[in-house]
């Protein structure tokens, strides 16, 4: 179903970048007013604001998952851990906690790819992959990956061959799946922290393969 | 309640599109929707019932607001409903939120500890003895609740099979209306991509999905 | 294609509001809208295929334009793909379909037999004799095609009975894509409320619909 | 499930009056640029345009319906003729064409209760009813009657008694529905002309009940 639907499309306006300058600070003070109201209710503390948003900006992102991925490419050990209790083999490498309390990893083979969305909402490993991006919540990418995903990886520059079996991994809140991506070739000689380094995020949501040129 | 949020298996969306560098953040009020959105999400009660509120949503809202516009609709209507907007003062409803939960507001220590603990759904009472088992052919049952649910339309009346036992967890459908975490067995069931999709989709395809028990029943034959 | 125009079955939409004393226009533009449509329709080509064109609206516009908006949309894109608006003068491709159709543009005393006679879908050619008899059971196919089509969301994959033979008539699924008429029989299915919706329906009531016989196979047991 | 999906309906934006009276001369002004595109084009005439509104405006309508139905509920012949092949009875009143090339009748009785919708666009049997009404053509109606029939009658002031059986037409463009509703009781005395009086449109459309006053 490839290129099925491809003359149904209509524009798509489901991008941030629609905002008008004038629509961007109303949206600005109407949070400010919520922030305030709040703070003032003594719901919140800014204080406490600032830190969450420290947090995702800084500490999480998919440098968490590319470790966890080099990891189980050069630890065999590692890797069964992993895909036998994600949640406990990635604690090891200290990453855990909010939206990703309950954590599995599917793997690609030479004849499986497996590709991680949630068509109801966002849902997302945060630990190891940090905040999703804007496509993963927006609506082409979480209505259509159920129903032709072949087709919506060739919108990532990814054409699988008809043999390779594909695996949609539709999450809910309660589980976070994340993609353990083909060591590719050409890498026997890579250090954990180069493998680390070749490891993008699109490949751990399983919209991309790893090339051994990151 | 079937509303716009469960969008998979339309086909009208047009085609993905990235931005051009991803930002994280479009801009600093996204940074403060998400701030707030966690550091309100005790207050404001279980993850469902605030999942609700987006699915709640009329559907031309829904599809005009970006994903952090809709998070910030979500905190305005909880804070209408505890009372904070439409009133000057507290509202005796807001009030008996705060003294129903403690330590309000969550100092930033705190909060760097629920962000590393996170909050499991996982439980260890209710239905602890799942029905089905890996390798099991499940249907989907076929019910359209009015409230919250994560029986996707799509694999209503659908045939799969047990693929993965996840333990027992709380069960949004009655979590999110205050009727109790009635927690039961968490399954990932495969379905063929033909059996949700028809003989045009490919017989190599395959889509997991994650069902409570209560959405399940034994397909014989 | 799955689209928001199949949006039988959702509950999100709020209830039915009735507008005092329910005029038939709004405003002199529906009017108008109104009498370019059928007056073009003949130019336009099948009603499927003009069809088609609304159900291709993403789903915020779809939702956002109100009935007659959308039809201004349809004109609009019809007279565009034709190349009278993004050209001064009549690009090739209007001028050929001038030439293949005749008589433009219809006469008021055409068009006023056009409304006396309509436009029959009903053939005596294609597929004259039915598979399938008054009583049968029968299974809405589940397909997805990405076209035009009256199968509905909600009755794929069900299982319903024949309740009429309304005789042979063109196929939107090709008439609509300048695929054929390809006509064949258009069956009256009864479908349970409770087979559409779950155990929560009335065991009392039931759905109708008109399917085409490609839609439909045999269901044994 | 007649109020079980009550406390769950967002406030409805589906209708005409939500346009700013700016908005609405701007579409005035979209449509005449049209029609006089198409007129200079020479796929229209203005006087076509000038026939379909007057046809429709002043010629078509629930009126029509009325006396097909009034004609069914005083004439046991024309009744059973209407039943089998509604299209050929309905033209013995002189109506027919345009959006009712194929039209059905569909019988009201005192355990059987039919409706009529579209859930896909609009289809309405024109040649007996005219043009159908706004809320027939809006999402709240077209999605609903299709799962919750009872809780969308109850909308309409008509709640039916759970022994009643409720059968709803989901119509298509080639097959057109009427209801032919229930001849109220106290009306042995009227004449086909008062009964017609008495016939309203939503009695034909299914959402309500005939009464002996009009």
């Amino acid at each position: 179903m490839a290129d099925k639907h491809q003359h149904d499309v209509p524009p798509n306006p489901y991008l941030e970048k629609r905002r008008t300058a004038t629509e961007a600070k109303a949206l600005e003070e109407r949070v400010r007013q919520l922030e305030n109201l709040l703070t003032e209710k003594g719901v919140v503390s800014k204080k406490t604001l600032d830190r969450v948003v420290s947090i995702y900006e800084n500490d999480l992102g998919p440098l968490n998952g590319a470790k966890v991925v080099a990891r189980a490419w050069i630890d065999a050990a590692y890797r069964q851990r992993l895909l036998a209790d994600a949640t406990k083999a990635i604690k090891e490498l200290g990453f855990g906690g909010l939206q990703g309390e309950h954590m599995v990893v599917v793997e690609n083979t030479a004849t499986v790819h497996n590709i991680v969305a949630c068509t109801l909402c966002s849902c997302y490993p945060w630990p190891v992959l940090g905040l999703p991006p804007t496509w993963y919540k927006n609506p082409p990418y979480r209505s259509r990956i159920a129903i032709d995903p072949r087709g919506v990886l060739i919108e990532f520059g990814l054409e699988l061959d008809d043999s390779i079996e594909v695996r949609v991994w539709d999450s809910s809140a309660e589980i976070r799946y994340l993609v353990l991506p083909e060591r590719p070739q050409g890498t026997e000689e890579f250090s954990e922290e180069e493998l680390a380094a070749l490891v993008t995020r699109d490949s751990m949501i399983g919209v991309a393969r790893v090339n051994s040129f990151s | 309640m079937n509303n716009i949020h469960d969008m998979g298996g339309m086909t009208c969306f047009g085609p993905v599109e990235r931005e051009e560098n991803e930002p994280i953040f479009h801009g600093e009020w996204e940074r403060r929707v998400l701030a707030l959105t966690l550091a309100t999400s005790v207050f404001f009660g279980p993850l469902d019932r605030r999942r609700h509120v987006l699915e709640q949503m009329n559907p031309l809202d829904y599809l005009s607001c970006s994903y952090y516009e809709r998070w910030l609709v979500r905190i305005e209507r909880l804070s209408k409903e505890t009372g904070f907007v439409t009133d000057e003062a507290f509202t005796s409803r807001g009030a008996a939120l705060f003294e129903t939960v403690s330590g309000a507001p969550v100092d930033s220590d705190t909060m760097d500890s629920i962000i590393r603990q996170g909050n499991p759904s996982v439980r260890d009472t209710g239905r602890l003895e799942p029905c089905f088992a890996v390798g099991d052919r499940v249907r989907a049952r076929n019910i359209n609740p009015s409230g919250h649910t994560r029986l996707v339309r799509y694999v209503r009346g659908r045939v799969g099979v047990i693929h993965q036992i996840h333990g027992t967890h709380r069960f949004p459908d009655t979590t999110a209306h205050d009727k109790g975490e009635n927690p039961q067995p968490l399954y990932s069931v495969r379905f063929d991509a033909t059996e949700l999709w028809g003989s045009s989709a490919s017989i190599k395809d395959s889509l997991f999905i994650d069902l409570w028990e209560d959405y399940l029943e034994v397909e014989n034959g």
